[in-house]
């Protein structure tokens, strides 16, 4: 298990946290490295939400440390660590439901220097465009559908630039035209705009194809960790997760 | 159900017309983009949705204008899109609810729960957590596993694999196989297109409201990719 | 307190006098409330020891009133300190389990329904005049008035949200609120123009009696409320916990969407636990009845001590609210019997702020619900 | 037919004061009434505007900004209870119109306007244990009581009811005065809703006499708790409100028995209307005359004998009128210190055998006081 | 900590806006014109207090309507700066007209220190501290010397006619209207006011997605406050007397709420709404039906509002111009290819 290098933008060291009786993570260590897209998979319940959301700020973790551009996150609130460059998606589509469409994307732009935000006004359209929802501009977000929210999620976690997006199952219920669509805007924005992923999808077979490295979880614990084609080979992945009776689907 | 009128704000029809028909003991898949009236459709036949035109029939009766209640006490079950347990309840509880219908006849209920728990014996496992402390997935599992207490013989599935870990939702899928196998009916909406009608007797497309494309299994076997692109009117 | 009167600086270089200043007073009204004479030492601002115990009594002195530089002690020998101790606790025990009912129902519209019921002192105020009908027309005792009040109050709350919380419930929370708040207004003053405002009492044979156990004097009146109290909150503790109606109540709390879906009628159901919360409501009214004066107006004080309970017991939780409820009372008690009456609110009120910032209450199970 | 003489308040129909302000109600309806029977004031007819107030200052201020300006009053008279009434004074008095008051008590109030409220309580919060502190200090100094113990609710005339003004009378002077020391001195906020700790501390101070100075509610909570600690105090007295005098009170049964209280005038004392009144209060009901139902019918007998004899609206001619004449009235006969007030008289009840009687002034005296034996 | 930046908003047809302002601001110069030449009192010094409520409300609508923290103790901060004013005008005779900004001062600061524990606190749970802290600072105010407890204060009454009085408060509170309209339209149109509804719908997410929740909900809190107190003050001058029961009156928190929420909260318009619908019709219904069956009329109709006009006035504007808007092609939703 190769632990972070040096120009790691994202580096999680031997993180570990329990609840109650649960050992939700253990001794989790990996890094994403700049400019690159990680793939995290995992069977249910494997730790990889609690993960993200460590690394996001909403949980401390019982041990371990991450490490953000080279500075610790510890005791860090998630506002601070969005203002540093991380972003991220939730499991179940968290928008806010009774602002627009275009306001939901204003929404992280707060804090923002005044110039900065200008130009995000206009990157947020051209956002919804690309998501699909530029007639939905003006629809406020509870009126969405289940997978419109989810794509208002996505184009919410892109209109900061961010250096660092997390996003748990962003393609889940996701058309599969979008979602094709999505992951060429994933790898574009890490050629264009330098930022890195940490994906968690249940979509192997896009992740294996999109992702630089991949991780799978089993447990709480890293299973595997390595190049994409090569992590889903690795035994302990297909018996826990993927299965083998078919191919994976 | 036949020209089908529902939405969410008066005079603003999501649904603008839609013909479907579930045949018994069939599954019925329902494609279509985001925000194309799926899920619409499905809370609309479970009852939440009063239809503005149009009826949705079981059998001969037409039940578009039951209050949602009445549609389980019918044998119509419904997975909604998205998460729906009680996180404050334990799994158990929140199983047990499932079979709110037959709460007069508590014999009944017990072993109707009992025969769930026995079905999903990883359920077993954790029926004294909260269920808004299991991820995703297991939650998905125990909305599943609701939905089945009362036995319902109509199943309204809004994305049932979302979350759910590659084997799982295999078993999901096989496990909806096994359903209708016991005779039930499936009317399954998803945006996992290949599972979907690998699974599927007859599958309806909509875009925008009103019907698509429809067919047999075979006819959208073919050309996965195409009949996708199709519907994009690329 | 003494800090917080103290720190404020008097303007103009007059003296602070301990014990207060005491200024020429002729445009000062103020000055008059000065020299006060009180159980507890308010020696100046920052000069008062803590309590000072006299003898082995446990009671505190008399402050030393200028004038009665004698009178510093007044204490009676023939009260044991447990005796003593043993007369707060059963007094802040019986007061709390009055608070506890009245906390009750409104827990539960609020806990379950998510409504803030600023009606429910109305509904209490009602339950006091059924009461007091029921025993000046009939002569019928307050403790059948309670069980009385029980179905009746039922029905009350049922046809209430058949009318008006049906079509608010649908809204935001604040629209249930403005409801409820007109439905408080309308009650009281319907009340007022029926009841007139005097103030009533209902006196039962017992009222006047009390219960003298090794010297601790326990009301009888106060008794048989507690008595009710705990019975109704023990029933609905097992009503919520055990019957899988309970529990689908507790499950529309949390997610009515997903209890529609396993069938819940939601309508149905919510329209039986807003009659519940309002039997409470009309019992905790019988109960203070008992206990205390009342009139259509002031029936309104109790909604402080309710919303007091809930907060601290937290919301639909039948179990706490006995407990905030006993909790509050005690220190109630706990607190009149160490200081100036005139500060116990203060420090219960400031005590409950602080209890609850510590337990930030609310936020923990939302991160864990959602994320 | 002339236009109408116009008197116009507020009383707090409605809110947390409300208690006595159906009396005034009713005492204002029937004067009404009968002095349009006799042929109104100065030959027109009388007609009387009161709003409801609510109980809450502001809404009592815009209220008579309208009766002032709009509804162009002749006569205003006050409502009730201090914390209103306090509002309303400087918007009267900006006016230029003279406050009758029959609805609360203030001195420092009455002071500060030198003379333009014109009241009809006989005794203001420095008095109101005067009468008590008379009555004991005519005892034996052996038969005093020994240990005193006050409660006080925080209201703008009870505490000076405790603590007099500047020196002069109050419950804490007249102790002194008396001899009677203070064991236990409390102050409740008014929405308190429990005495049973704050009695306790009486009794565990071994009082025995205790005086509750507050509204009716509150002094009716400490009468019963007071009994039901079994506490037997030589003297209890409903000192704050007139409280004995309420409907309330025998109703609290044997906590009711021995206790003390004051009011402005007895109808044994025979004067001008109260005999009548305490028949009309009778036959609705009420066993003793309620207090504020002396004061308001007082004042409008003063109001009614200041404009007809000085035969005219004016009100600085009123004012002199009133503050060199006497006037005959259900309180007594007036005559006005500088202040506006009346000059002081009192009674005091003690409650005998399910009735009030009066106790003090002798001259006045119904019964013998009767001291329970501790 | 942030920049107010005002963000671009794109629905409703131009004519029909400039229709709407025209409008809002014919309101403004005939109030002002009445203010000028209106000679009922009565009328004077009821729309001053309606002026005073609206700005009480656009206050509380900040932190309550768009942020949905609904604050039941509006009013500690209310009587905060009323007694501010009062005490610096009992001990160094300052006139409240100078020193009501130390009024807001000290409530904003009261509101800082306040809100450090209970911002915290979620959903009804707020609501219910606010109010007892209420509850505490009244009794605070009984208690201490300084406040002189129960007797209260009394400033003397401005050396004008009564009709001068009431004009000069109708004119301050009408300024202070438009000047706190202006504030909160402002925060309605930038970041911050989407950040607050961003907190209302869902804190957590707003704070993951960058908000610094704490710190807005305390700068908006403290702004509130601010208002809150510099009205208080003024209030003090006005009423001439202060004391502790009427100025830290729950009704007064009440009464916010229930304007704020009948004009429609989280809309600039609603307290303007609102705060007269509520005052005026209580008013009318005081003179007109003068015993206490005009409580129960006002209930009435407090009732009807609830049920039959849900999300306030603003609420059922919004939803009647969205069904006249949305044009069924609107609807359907199609990817974008
Ligand atoms: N707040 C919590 N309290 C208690 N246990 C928790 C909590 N959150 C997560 N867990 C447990 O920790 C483990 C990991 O959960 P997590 O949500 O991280 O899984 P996951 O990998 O995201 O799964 P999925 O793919 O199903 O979403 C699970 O067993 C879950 O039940
Ligand atoms: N509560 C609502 N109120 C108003 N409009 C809604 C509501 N829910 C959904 N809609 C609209 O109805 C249309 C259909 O939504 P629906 O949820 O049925 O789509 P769907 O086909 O299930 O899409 P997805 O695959 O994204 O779940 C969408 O345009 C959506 O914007
Ligand atoms: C000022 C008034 C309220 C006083 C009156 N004597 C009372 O008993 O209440
Ligand atoms: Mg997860
Ligand atoms: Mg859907």
């Amino acid at each position: 298990m190769s632990a972070a290098g040096a120009e790691a933008l994202l580096t999680i060291d031997g993180v570990g946290k329990r609840f109650g009786g649960v050992a939700a993570v253990r001794d989790v260590s990996f890094s994403v490295a700049d400019r690159s897209v990680v793939g995290l998979i995992g069977p249910n319940g494997s730790g990889k939400t609690t993960l993200l959301n460590i690394v996001n700020g909403v949980l401390a973790p019982d041990r371990g440390e991450i490490r953000l551009g080279g500075s610790a996150t510890a005791g860090r609130r998630p506002s601070d660590l969005a203002a540093l460059g991380l972003a991220r998606t939730f499991q179940a589509a968290r928008v806010f439901r009774t602002l627009t469409a275009m306001q939901n994307l204003f929404v992280p732009l707060l804090h923002q220097k005044a110039l900065e935000r200008r130009a995000a006004h206009r990157r947020a359209f051209d956002l919804l465009v690309f998501v699909g929802l530029e007639r939905h501009a003006d629809r406020v977000a509870s009126e969405l559908s289940g997978g419109q929210q989810r794509l208002l999620e996505f184009a919410r976690t892109l209109v900061t630039r961010p250096r660092i997006v997390l996003m748990d199952e962003p393609f889940a219920g996701v058309h599969p035209q979008i979602k094709a669509t999505l992951i060429r805007c994933i790898r574009e924005t890490v050629s264009r705009e330098g930022a890195s992923f940490l994906i968690v999808s249940h979509e192997v077979p896009d992740l294996v194809a999109m992702s630089d490295r991949m991780v799978c979880l089993v447990e709480g614990a890293v299973a595997a960790w390595g190049a994409p084609a090569d992590v889903v080979q690795e035994e302990k992945v297909i018996d826990g997760y993927l299965g083998r009776s078919e191919e994976p689907a | 159900m036949s020209g089908l009128f529902a939405g969410y704000v008066p005079g603003h029809p999501i649904l603008r017309g839609v013909d479907l028909t579930a045949q018994s003991g069939r599954i019925t898949v329902v494609l279509g983009p985001n925000g194309a009236g799926k899920s619409t459709l499905l809370k609309t036949a479970a009852g939440f949705l009063v239809p503005l035109r149009g009826s949705v029939m079981l059998g001969d009766t037409d039940i578009g204008h039951l209050p949602a209640h009445r549609h389980i006490a019918l044998g119509i079950g419904l997975l909604p899109q998205g998460r729906s347990t009680f996180p404050d309840l334990s799994v158990y509880e929140n199983i047990e609810l499932g079979g709110w219908s037959m709460r007069s006849d508590r014999k009944r209920l017990a072993a109707a729960v009992e025969a769930v728990l026995t079905r999903y014996p990883h359920l077993r496992e954790l029926r004294h957590r909260a269920a808004g402390s299991l991820s995703g997935g297991q939650q998905r599992a125990v909305e599943i596993a609701r939905m089945l207490v009362p036995d319902p013989t109509v199943l309204l599935v809004d994305e049932p694999s979302v979350g759910l870990s590659p084997i799982v939702a295999r078993q999901v899928y096989q496990e909806l196989r096994a359903l209708k196998a016991e005779g039930r009916t499936i009317l399954l909406v998803d945006q996992d297109v290949r599972a979907a009608i690998a699974i599927a007797d007859y599958v309806y497309v909509l875009g925008s409201g009103r019907n698509d494309v429809e067919g047999d299994r075979s006819a959208f076997e073919g050309d996965l990719g195409a009949m996708v692109r199709g519907w994009l009117g690329v | 307190m003494e800090k917080l009167a103290g720190s404020v600086a008097l303007p103009r270089g007059r003296s602070r006098v301990p014990g207060g200043a005491r200024r020429a007073a002729n445009r000062d009204p103020g000055a008059i409330r000065r020299g006060r004479c009180r159980t507890a030492p308010r020696t100046g601002p920052r000069a008062a020891p803590g309590p000072r115990f006299c003898g082995a009594s446990g009671l505190r002195p008399a402050a030393p009133c200028p004038g009665y530089a004698a009178e510093h002690c007044r204490c009676s020998r023939n009260r044991p300190m447990i005796t003593h101790v043993l007369s707060i606790v059963a007094d802040g025990v019986l007061l709390g389990l009055i608070y506890a009912i009245t906390g009750l129902g409104l827990s539960l519209v609020l806990g379950v329904m998510g409504i803030v019921n600023v009606a429910h002192s109305a509904f209490v105020m009602l339950g006091s005049f059924l009461a007091f009908e029921l025993f000046r027309r009939f002569g019928v005792d307050p403790v059948l008035a309670f069980v009385l009040a029980l179905p009746v109050f039922f029905v009350l709350g049922t046809v209430v949200y058949r009318v008006v919380i049906t079509r608010v419930q649908s809204a935001a929370q604040t629209q249930g609120l403005v409801a409820m708040f007109g439905l408080m207004v309308l009650i009281e003053n319907l009340g007022t123009i029926v009841w007139t405002t005097d103030t009533r009492v209902v006196t039962a044979a017992y009222t006047n009696t009390s219960l003298e156990v090794g010297g601790v004097v326990l009301p009888y009146v106060r008794l048989i409320a507690g008595g009710l109290a705990l019975l109704l909150i023990g029933a609905f503790w097992a009503f919520l916990r055990f019957t899988l109606t309970g529990r689908a109540i507790r499950a529309m709390a949390q997610n009515p969407e997903a209890a529609r879906i396993v069938g819940v009628d939601i309508q149905r159901l919510s329209a039986v636990m807003f009659g519940l919360g309002i039997a409470c409501a009309g019992a905790a009214g019988v109960a203070l009845a008992m206990v205390f004066p009342f009139s259509p107006n002031t029936q309104v004080v109790w909604l402080a001590w309710a919303f007091l309970v809930v907060i601290l017991g937290g919301l639909g939780n039948v179990a706490n609210t006995l407990f905030a409820g006993v909790a509050v009372g005690l220190i109630q008690a706990v607190c009149t019997a160490v200081m100036p009456f005139d500060y116990v609110y203060l420090v219960l009120y400031v005590l409950l702020a602080v209890i609850l910032t510590v337990r930030r209450e609310g936020l923990s199970s939302a991160v864990r619900r959602t994320i | 037919q002339q236009s109408p003489i116009v008197i116009g308040g507020t009383l707090g129909l409605t809110g947390a004061y409300a208690e006595p302000s159906t009396d005034y109600k009713f005492v204002y309806d029937r004067w009404v009434e009968e002095v349009n029977k006799k042929g109104g004031l100065l030959g027109r007819p009388v007609k009387m505007v009161i709003y409801n107030d609510e109980s809450t200052p502001t809404v009592a201020q815009s209220l008579y900004n309208r009766l002032l300006d709009q509804d162009k009053v002749d006569i205003v008279i006050a409502p009730y209870t201090t914390f209103v009434g306090g509002a309303v004074v400087p918007i009267v008095m900006s006016h230029g119109k003279l406050l009758f008051n029959g609805g609360f008590v203030g001195i420092n109030i009455f002071k500060n306007n030198k003379g333009s409220i014109i009241g009809s309580f006989t005794y203001q919060e420095p008095d109101y244990t005067r009468g008590l502190f008379e009555m004991l200090g005519a005892l034996p100094a052996d038969q005093k009581p020994k240990r005193l113990a006050v409660f006080t609710s925080q209201n703008p005339f009870t505490v000076v009811v405790r603590a007099g003004i500047a020196g002069q009378g109050g419950v804490l002077n007249y102790a002194k005065a008396a001899g009677i020391p203070i064991v236990v001195d409390e102050q409740y906020p008014p929405t308190t809703s429990d005495f049973n700790g704050l009695v306790q501390k009486a009794k565990a101070a071994n009082a025995d006499m205790v005086l509750a100075l507050g509204l009716p509610n509150d002094t009716l909570n400490i009468a019963r708790s007071v009994h039901q600690q079994g506490m037997k105090p030589m003297v209890f007295c409903t000192c704050g409100s007139q409280v004995t005098t309420l409907s309330a009170w025998p109703k609290l049964g044997a906590a009711a028995e021995g206790g003390f209280g004051t009011t402005i005038s007895w109808p044994t004392q025979g004067y001008p209307g109260l005999t009548e009144l305490a028949e009309v209060f009778k036959a609705r009901g009420y066993e003793t005359l309620p207090t504020y139902a002396i004061v308001g019918y007082a004042i409008l007998q003063v109001i009614e004998q200041a404009v007809d004899g000085a035969k005219t609206l004016d009100q600085e001619k009123l004012k002199a009128y009133i503050h060199s004449n006497e006037f005959k009235t259900a309180a007594g006969t007036f005559r006005y210190q500088d202040d506006g007030t009346p000059v002081f008289s009192q009674i005091l009840l003690q409650f005998q055998n399910g009735q009030n009687q009066v106790v003090w002034p002798k001259q006045a005296q119904t019964a013998q006081p009767v001291f329970a034996k501790p | 900590m942030f920049s107010v930046f005002l963000i671009p908003t794109s629905t409703g047809s131009r004519a029909a806006a400039a229709a709407v302002w025209a409008a809002w601001v014919a309101v403004l110069i005939g109030l002002a014109a009445y203010g000028l030449f209106g000679t009922r009192l009565f009328l004077l010094s009821t729309l001053a207090t309606v002026f005073m409520y609206a700005v009480l409300t656009q206050a509380w609508n900040l932190l309550g309507g768009y942020g949905g923290y609904l604050n039941f103790g509006l009013v500690t901060f209310f009587g905060i700066g009323a007694y501010t004013t009062g005490i610096l005008f009992q001990y160094y005779e300052l006139s409240p007209f100078l020193t009501a900004p130390v009024a807001g001062l000290v409530a904003a600061i009261a509101g800082l220190l306040i809100g450090f524990p209970t911002l915290r606190l979620r959903g009804a749970y707020f609501a219910l501290v606010t109010m007892i802290i209420t509850f505490a600072v009244q009794i605070l105010a009984l208690n201490l010397t300084i406040t002189q407890g129960a007797l209260g204060i009394y400033l003397p009454r401005l050396p004008l006619s009564p009709l001068a009085v009431e004009r000069l408060f109708y004119f301050v509170f009408l300024g202070l209207l438009v000047l706190v309209t202006a504030v909160v339209w402002a925060v309605q149109h930038s970041n911050i006011g989407g950040a607050l509804v961003a907190i209302r719908e869902d804190e957590d997410a707003a704070e993951i997605v960058g908000v610094r929740t704490v710190e807005v909900k305390w700068a908006v809190n403290a702004v509130s406050c601010f208002i809150v107190g510099v009205t208080g003050g003024l209030y003090a001058q006005r009423i001439a007397y202060i004391e502790p029961t009427g100025t830290f009156s729950f009704d007064i928190s009440l009464n916010v709420v229930l304007m704020a929420v009948i004009g429609g909260a989280g809309t600039w318009q609603g307290p303007l709404i609102g705060a007269p619908v509520v005052l005026l019709v209580a008013d009318l219904l005081r003179v007109t039906v003068t015993s206490e069956v005009n409580r129960v009329i006002f209930s009435l109709i407090v009732i009807l509002i609830a049920l039959f006009v849900p999300g306030g006035v603003m609420g059922a504007v919004s939803r009647w111009r969205r069904a006249r808007a949305a044009k069924p092609d609107d609807v359907s939703g199609s990817p974008a290819p």
